[in-house]
């Protein structure tokens, strides 16, 4: 009686997770997803708690409540600190399948041989190597986007780096294979420990090649890895709920990353293979070309008397946590009658929708965040372009230098706007290392200086005119 | 340049391999073991892989129209959705077994719970900022007909 | 082994049959779906028929060339003939499902009680119950559709009607509880047919009442009915592919008779309880209203004259087989550089889709079929409509009607044009069965006869003019 | 005019009712009769039940994105996806059962088949007349960028 109900349970489950995640597709009903999703996961917990075998209570409870206690500070981390912990969550999810498997395995080989059935074991051994380089991998991912100080940010790479990984993960694969052939020989009480040794090993060592930029892409590979980890656990544990949340899961994180691979015109494999990340090399023998840098106050001018300004922010408006700046200009432009939009890359910053969260965050409406190609239509009528801290997004090369790196991946067209202002600290490239036209054209004015002062100084400077 | 070999791939497709194995073996091995010792009642793999395969079409479809407005929400979703490996945390950590495996399980059910609070929280948080100027009014049809046409 | 392959195989079945539908969505890829469809049922047959336990092959020859030879004809039925083929359709898989159903009770009966478990019997009891009165219901649905003599076509309705059916339906699911309980009691030999016969009956008696106007809903329901009752065997057979397949189906019916019910703007119940295909009351205690009744000559010239013409093709083009002059049509004013746009109604003619194949069939393009919403925007700006067989669709009541049946439903709006012409032949209403104030407006002018005949003679009259 | 009762509701009703026993009752009866007696190893009902529940939503996603050009053509392809009852009917027919048995497949099988020829056959059928008057070009990117960056 008790199973039927708990399966009747992770049936609504399933169709819940199923619902939350179809909800995200409009802001409108987006929060009733999480109620949904929250409302299943509840369901999950309490329907298996519930289950007759469940008999212990205490461990439940102080893993529960201590689970609880470090999850809620951890989402109210600020929301530049997002991908770090989205990445150190699937560490944790990762830690979590993982040692599920191997208890699983430990408890079946104390069980008598006869329970480490072909299918089981071939699913324990899939779990276990998803799991644990999920873990480490995401951890590693997670420190290096935190930027904490003993993990190196560059790309680590060396000769052979490459085979002797791929002959790592071989190795646990062919243990994985004679455990599941033979789980019980003498030598698997050695194999199995060995397999999760390497697979931890593997997931430090496939994040080490990666730069810090192409992690949102890698970790979200880790994503769907966490899922197949839950798929793979319900094959274990024969349970159809955790095949369907961890597929969906997974799905989740291939498709992402596909569009990020996309929105940046790259194959899958170009990212995975291209080495962006790398040393980004100083554009050789290029004639040394010219800024026009700019002063706030006749930037202020400018902007006063346009009509439409497009605001494209970029990953430096995400690290200089400008966004609140970036409203208050916002609202001093709407106040003067002036239209303000904002130009959203699907790829600007470092996250997809990235730019959207931050600006949310500022309050601004949704509705004035403008997708690429609807606002390109109007790009030609822009008075103002303003940039900031956005680079490669706005690129001009991506259209017309068959050369680039960047070469077919679709900008935002900042160049076709009447003026255009770009705030950013230096004459530094951006992600992918290469020069952009847009600086040098003549319409182009550069405000040097961080994001968050150089919006400030414009917000002070447009309130002081309208103050007298 | 040459294309390197580069990890990520490897690991895909290990990942490939692994599911395909998943899929294959057991179907090979029942051939050769036939009806195993008195094992347990081999869990229905062919369930299992239907149940997979749908719900990765509905994945794929359902993921697909997400607006991209709520990308980074929908990461911390699905980040706190794979926390679902707290069903198996709980048995773990719950049923009558040794402790050494009910300690393993405790620690697993520490992480995931860790996942379910902060995932769902934190995709909250964030979806509340998602504002409109105005209370969203939904383009409310000219005014329904009454019951239109039972005469 | 051959167990694990033909699984397999029904995997990739269940993935096909799902691409068959998605590809569904554009016309570009939609034959591909016929294919990927037609490949996955081919796997089915073949790997089904490569079980080991299958082991007569002369009756499964001969029954399956029968069908074949049977098939290929209905495949050749005229386009207005494609409703009853449809149906008759659903009464085949009907009665297959209740025929397999009713062959594996008494196998298991004759195998022994404990074949009999309480999930087969449930499945099998849904399987009958379903599949034969989609049987006969269809059966009937498609006897009305074609108008077969000896069959009403008006709906019969008596007083209790419900009541009775409801209590057969009652007796049926009893009757069926009772085998579920006990499956092999003293009575069962009796209870089983009984079953049977009441489904048949019911499904008769279901159909009775419906004129022959809602019937392309009902069909829709039958098609799910049909669906469902795959389900149930996939329940009895524990097949999963049998399942899916079935859901497929049966989603497939309730959205599409939903959506039949929203371009309608009645709701599902409504529909089904509203009565609309009964008697077409006469509207009582109106004024005697004129129109205005033209000669072809005159139409000619003003089509001639047009820049923008929308045609509105509804029911009345369909009976009247007229697609092909309408092509000649089309291409007369065509070649006279006027722009022809034809604006499809969801729910013009009787089938979700009927006009856009026949117009097909003519070999009009695709691309020149405009839905409701889009072509509405341009009515103003069109010099003539030309409604053709079409009248509830273009009923302005829909908008400004508030105690009209039809109040509320969208409709293309034709009373918007500069000129209307509407062809139909007589004064009489469309399927709702109300005045069309449309016809009696200023700008609106009627050329009364069949369409086929009328449309035939504005194209003699416009290949005349452009003849001299 | 008040709400009549009528047919079609009322076998709708029926038919989600018989589907809820179909997903209530075995579980009730197995709760009744435990481990009925050395009988057919239970056909694992909740992996249809999920089964059955994905690939409603699968359906239910995947039809309303069909165009509305092809809901006649839909309509008969469902139709012939329907006939997927040959399944059941080639096992009946085929397998070595008692004459009678077999004789209601065989009619079952020719059911299905005309259904599975005249459905594919008849959709194709409609399809073909789909016509755009230029060949349908798609828009095809200005240029693909010879493997965009691998330096
Ligand atoms: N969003 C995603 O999902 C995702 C995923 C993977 C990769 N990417 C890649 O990331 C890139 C995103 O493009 P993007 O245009 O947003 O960024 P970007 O090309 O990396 O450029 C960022 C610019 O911001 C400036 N900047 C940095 N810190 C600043 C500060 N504190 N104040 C002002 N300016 C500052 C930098 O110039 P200074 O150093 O001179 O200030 C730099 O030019 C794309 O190449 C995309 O392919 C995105
Ligand atoms: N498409 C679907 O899926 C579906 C399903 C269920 C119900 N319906 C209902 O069907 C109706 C469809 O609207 P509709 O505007 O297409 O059709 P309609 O309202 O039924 O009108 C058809 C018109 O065509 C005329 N006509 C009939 N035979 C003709 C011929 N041989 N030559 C010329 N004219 C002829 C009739 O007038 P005369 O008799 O004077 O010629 C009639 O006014 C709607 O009310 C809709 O709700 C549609």
């Amino acid at each position: 009686m008790m199973h039927s109900i708990v399966q009747f349970a992770y049936l609504v489950a399933s169709a819940l997770f199923i619902l939350a995640l179809y909800w995200m597709n409009d802001p409108k009903t987006a929060r009733r997803g999480v109620v949904s999703g929250a409302v299943a996961m509840g369901i999950a917990v309490l329907s298996t708690w519930a289950l007759p075998q469940v008999v212990h209570h205490l461990w439940l409870i102080i893993a529960a409540v201590a689970g609880v206690a470090v999850g809620i500070p951890l989402s109210r981390v600020s929301l530049t600190a997002v991908p770090q912990r989205t990445a150190l969550s699937h560490a944790f999810g990762g830690l979590a399948a993982g040692l599920v498997g191997t208890a699983k395995y430990y408890l079946w080989v104390g069980e008598g041989p006869e329970q480490l059935t072909t299918l089981r074991m071939i699913a324990i051994v899939a779990e276990i190597i998803l799991g644990f380089l999920t873990f480490t991998g995401s951890l590693l991912a997670a420190g290096k986007l935190q930027g904490i100080s003993w993990i190196p940010q560059r790309p680590v790479t060396f000769k052979g780096q490459n085979f002797m990984n791929l002959g790592l993960l071989g190795i646990a694969v062919a243990l994985g294979v004679l455990l599941v052939v033979q789980p019980t020989g003498p030598w698997s009480a050695y194999a199995f420990p060995v397999i999760i040794v390497l697979a931890l090993l593997f997931g430090v060592l496939l994040i080490i090649p990666i730069g810090g930029a192409d992690m949102p892409t890698v970790i979200s590979i880790l994503n769907a890895y966490a899922g197949l980890s839950a798929v793979a656990m319900g094959f274990v544990l024969d349970n159809k709920l955790l095949i369907v949340a961890g597929a969906l899961d997974g799905s989740s994180g291939f498709i992402l990353s596909l569009i990020m691979c996309r929105a940046m015109n790259r194959s899958f494999t170009n990212v995975l293979f291209g080495g962006f990340g790398q040393i980004a090399a100083p554009v050789a023998g290029a004639e040394v070309r010219q800024y026009k840098s700019e002063t706030i106050e006749s930037a202020t001018q400018v902007l006063e008397q346009a009509s439409l300004v497009v605001i494209i922010p970029g990953y430096g408006m995400a690290v200089a946590q400008a966004q609140h700046r970036v409203r208050e200009l916002y609202d001093q432009l709407v106040r003067r009658g002036i239209t303000v939009k904002f130009a959203i890359h699907p790829v600007a910053g470092r996250m997809p929708g990235h730019m959207n969260v931050l600006l949310a965050e500022a309050n601004i409406p949704y509705t004035d965040l403008v997708e690429m190609d609807d606002i390109n239509r109007d790009m030609p009528q822009c008075d103002v372009a303003l940039v900031i801290g956005a680079n490669d997004v706005v690129n001009p090369a991506a259209r017309n230098q068959k050369d680039s790196p960047i070469y077919g991946m679709p900008i935002i067209e900042a160049d076709k706007a009447r003026t255009v202002y770009a705030i950013k600290r230096s004459k530094n490239p951006g992600f992918a290392g290469i020069d952009n036209d847009l600086y040098f054209q003549d319409r182009t004015y550069m405000l040097f200086g961080d994001a968050k002062a150089v919006v400030g100084e414009l917000v002070k400077s447009l309130a002081g005119d309208s103050g007298h | 340049m040459a294309r390197r070999w580069n990890l990520p791939a490897i690991a895909m497709a290990a990942s490939a391999l692994t599911l395909t194995m998943l899929a294959v073996l057991p179907a090979l091995a029942a051939e050769v073991a036939p009806a195993a010792e008195a094992a347990p009642p081999d869990a229905d793999l062919w369930s299992m892989l239907f149940v997979f395969a749908l719900s990765t079409f509905i994945g794929i479809g359902v993921i697909g129209r997400v607006s991209r407005l709520l990308h980074t929400p929908l990461m911390s979703l699905t980040n706190a959705i794979s926390a679902i490996a707290v069903v198996g945390s709980i048995l773990v950590t719950g049923s009558d077994y040794p402790v050494e495996i009910r300690m393993l399980g405790a620690i697993a059910l520490f992480a995931s719970m860790t996942n379910i609070v902060s995932g769902f929280l934190i995709t909250d948080r964030m979806l509340k900022m998602f504002k409109t100027p105005t209370p969203p009014k939904t383009p409310a049809p000219a005014a329904t007909p009454p019951d239109g046409g039972a005469r």
